[in-house]
């Protein structure tokens, strides 16, 4: 029906939290396939929010949302995981999960698709090597450093090639050099046709990049 | 297609021992709860079946036919013949008038000294019947006894009814009772170990929560915890076994001596082979099902 | 000072209610847990009570003094008084020769036609003695009795002794089981709410590390901890008293029939005042100590 | 003993972790009463285990540190929480508590030294509202942005005017705006009299505010 360009299309998109708090008000976005997307805005703007939105942790208060042709509202609570699948996400948080060492947190995405061992093995090598944690491969999170978290977090939302890669401030915890191959590291991706739409307050590395970039402000667009 | 099912079962498998090991205090809690629950119905299991034998007093259940005085000696033995044609006849024993007092004799002890003055013998003779099995059950034993008391010999028939319908009262008001107990102690045990496991799966709500997130479905997520808490639940079940052997073990020997005084048997068994396996089974059920309970409760509260 | 200490201690059940509220799932899993745990030492407490009671057969302790054939009538009064100043005996009554008799009469039943043939009375007469509770400690009976038998006017001592001596064994084996099970169930109530309590304060360990690194004192965090501990329990304990006594009223009707047919009394108390206080205090004293003793296991986890 | 211008001093101080980790090596460091000091290096340099070794979250392996006066490897167990009352951290993942709403996150630094109620209700305002979470008082810190978390985190290490305030990535969650405020406060603090040292990864601040800074690369201290 929409156009096979858009990956991502939002219409008149509200969220209003339990305590009335309006988090987004009036979102009309359309994310290109094969874009890269920066989402500029202050503290408490809602970027956040609004990526929760495209995976479906949260639902929309109004307005529609389009994630690769499919209108996500009406998916069921027990298909949301074929969307998911098709994602990759950085949390602002990381939420890696402490029980797991790093190299099975990484894993985890793949082991859920059922892929082969030997495979797995494969692509986790790849993404650690990529953000420089092949190392700390059997460590477990808590021994890990702060930028070191956010490496796993990133190494796991970009080990599988997703269609669309949602990155939430993925390099508040790095330095300058590190956020440099991260954001190598995304452009390659992008290259090899992954969406990103990336979260960042970083007003330098939005205009070293040269991408589009949506600004929010008090949940509003303010520019395009 | 087939290899790949079986992958994907030992992987949850090998999750489920994985999640046991790295679960440390919350498995051990787990697995001793069920432990616990299971002891308190190991003690139902052996309580309910001794019981059940101690009041089941399958030989004193006789009656006693009195015969008329007017009963001749050679109608003895035609009418004994008769009688243990009866199914429910176990054993039958002819009691003379002459051995009827030498018994009372016997029965008075010092008294006997007031049969001295006795000139006829007055007791009757009489047949001892000893009933099988079947013929407690309570109507069957009045018709036989009411066919029995209009024979042409027979002047009384006694025994057996009353004591009969007492004694099965109180079997089935103790059997009522025994399974009332065993249904709180088994509620309690469900009630138990569906709150440690929610705990335990309650502090891995985070975990669970990212897996959701980055596209497990519910059974993939769901199955090493149910493969957890089967494997908690067999564990505990052996654990159970196990203390318990060692308790019966060390108990047998003070409680014996007791028991003889109060029951008429003398020895307590350990569970059966049976019940045994129904303990590892209740292990395993109850802890499988105590993590889909939790887990069903986990979804109402985090969506 | 004084101020400030009453403050801080307001605070900190402040916090601990607070906690209880904030707590949700888990605070409703340690109080039911609590809460079952106490249901089963109310059960241990009145199934206590009444085995005592319903073996504790007072007025069944009698003996019998049979007096010579040569005592004449005129002897039986100074020798029941005599009997009377012994402080052991209860109640005292004297049957002639001609009551006995009768009374024997009246045992045999049908069987009574044996007597007919009697020329004269045979059976002596005697002294029925009911015996008071201190007279059952068996070496004090046995001395008595003792007394008694040597007695001019006496020819035999009959009963007692055996009897009692079977007793009251079976009553201690019967308390020695009884403190055994009440002991198993105590320990286990303490083990699942110590399991629980571990759970719940394990669930914030986070928690607690921050406020170990923001400066706060150990006390300081535990003591919230505590009292979330002991209302818990006391909570728990109120519940299972109700709980309790819903399950009393229900099944008292159903019960005492039975009761009557087997144990010579015909009615189930319920717990005593006392009893209900004890079970209120452990329920209070197993919520505060649960709480410390996994704030204990805590402390060693995460050093 | 030392000299009462030093409020911590480090003799070389070794770190290593339980699989042989060296995270800290030699380090030789002494900072000023009164200093605002920055601590910088790439991700996994070992900032965040130096500053946990001030306030005894972990213990040096070797060496001797002294704080406010204190050789703080002598202190027993029972009597840490001395030295953290002095010592306001924000840590590198907030650590924030998740039962507590933000003004009790704030206020339990205060009533665990038993100030009366008045005067915590005063301070925590106060130090809510240079961080500009006046309005977020009454919530859940579940509820709240990466950046509000953030600024919970910096309000609480604040509000009791500490000697030594040791601020491990503070801005990572913040737009430069917002960094810009909060390190305006910290220089406020700092002017009050108060001690910081601040791990960051943002080399364009501490270029800004002109400070004295310690380079750290693989656990050794490179410049100073
Ligand atoms: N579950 C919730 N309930 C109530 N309010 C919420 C909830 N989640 C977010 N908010 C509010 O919505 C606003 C937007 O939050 P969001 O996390 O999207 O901000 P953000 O742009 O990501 O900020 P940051 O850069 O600090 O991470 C914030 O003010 C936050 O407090
Ligand atoms: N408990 C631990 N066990 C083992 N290694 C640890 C532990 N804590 C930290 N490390 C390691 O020590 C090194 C230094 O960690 P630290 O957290 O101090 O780095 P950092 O400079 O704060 O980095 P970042 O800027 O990424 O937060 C890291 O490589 C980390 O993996
Ligand atoms: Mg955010
Ligand atoms: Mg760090």
């Amino acid at each position: 029906m929409q156009p096979l360009s858009a990956i991502v299309q939002m219409f008149h998109v509200y969220k209003t939290f339990d305590d009335n708090y309006r988090a987004l008000i009036d979102i009309n976005l359309r994310i290109e396939k094969g874009e890269f997307l920066f989402l500029v805005g202050p503290s408490g703007a809602g970027k956040t929010t609004l990526m929760r939105l495209l995976f479906r942790e949260e639902r929309a208060s109004s307005g529609q949302i389009i994630v690769y042709g499919r209108n996500i509202n009406k998916i069921k609570a027990g298909r949301i995981y074929q969307l998911r699948r098709k994602i990759g996400v950085v949390f602002q948080d990381f939420k890696i999960i402490p029980t797991k060492t790093v190299f099975d947190n990484v894993a985890y995405v793949l082991q859920v698709l059922g892929q082969p061992k030997s495979e797995i093995e494969r692509k986790v090598y790849a993404a650690l090597n990529r953000v420089g944690l092949e190392k700390r491969m059997d460590h477990y999170p808590k021994k890990l450093s702060g930028g070191e978290q956010q490496r796993v977090a990133i190494a796991r939302a970009v080990v599988n090639d997703p269609v669309l890669l949602l990155a939430d401030e993925p390099t508040g915890n790095l330095d300058a050099d590190r956020a440099h191959e991260i954001m190598k590291l995304f452009n390659d991706i992008n290259l090899h046709g992954t969406t990103v739409l990336m979260a960042t307050h970083n007003i330098g590395l939005v205009g070293k990049m040269k991408k589009r970039a949506i600004y929010l402000r008090e949940g509003k667009i303010a520019h395009c | 297609m087939l290899i790949a099912r079986i992958r994907q079962i030992l992987y949850f498998l090998h999750q489920g021992v994985k999640n046991l090991s790295v679960g440390g205090i919350s498995a051990i809690i787990a697995v001793t709860s069920i432990t616990c629950s299971l002891l308190l119905i190991c003690l139902y299991f052996i309580i309910s079946s001794h019981l059940t034998k101690a009041f089941d007093l399958e030989k004193d259940i006789r009656v006693v036919l009195y015969l008329k005085e007017s009963v001749s000696k050679n109608r003895i033995e035609p009418l004994q013949q008769k009688l243990t044609n009866y199914e429910e006849i176990l054993g039958i024993k002819y009691v003379s008038k002459e051995k009827a007092l030498e018994k009372f004799h016997h029965i008075l002890g010092e008294d006997a000294i007031i049969l001295e003055g006795l000139n006829n013998n007055p007791l009757p003779a009489s047949f001892e019947i000893e009933l099988n099995h079947e013929a407690k059950e309570i109507n069957r034993l009045k018709s036989v006894l009411h066919q029995w008391e209009v024979l042409p010999e027979v002047e009384s028939v006694q025994g057996g009814v009353e004591w009969i319908e007492k004694l099965s009262g109180f079997i089935i008001a103790l059997r009522i009772s025994l399974c009332f107990l065993g249904g709180i102690l088994i509620i309690i045990s469900l009630f138990i170990i569906a709150s440690t496991i929610h705990l335990t799966i309650d502090n891995r709500r985070d975990e669970i929560s990212i897996m959701r997130l980055v596209g497990a479905t519910d059974w993939y997520i769901k199955l090493p915890f149910l493969f957890e808490g089967v494997i908690e639940g067999i564990l505990g079940g052996t654990l159970a076994i196990f203390l318990f052997w060692v308790f019966y073990e060390v108990l047998r020997w003070r409680i014996t001596p007791c028991l003889q005084l109060i029951f008429n048997f003398s020895e307590i068994n350990f569970l059966t082979m049976k019940q045994i396996f129904i303990v590892l089974l209740v292990g395993g059920v109850i802890g499988g099902g105590g993590s889909l309970l939790s887990f069903f409760l986990q979804s109402f509260q985090h969506r």
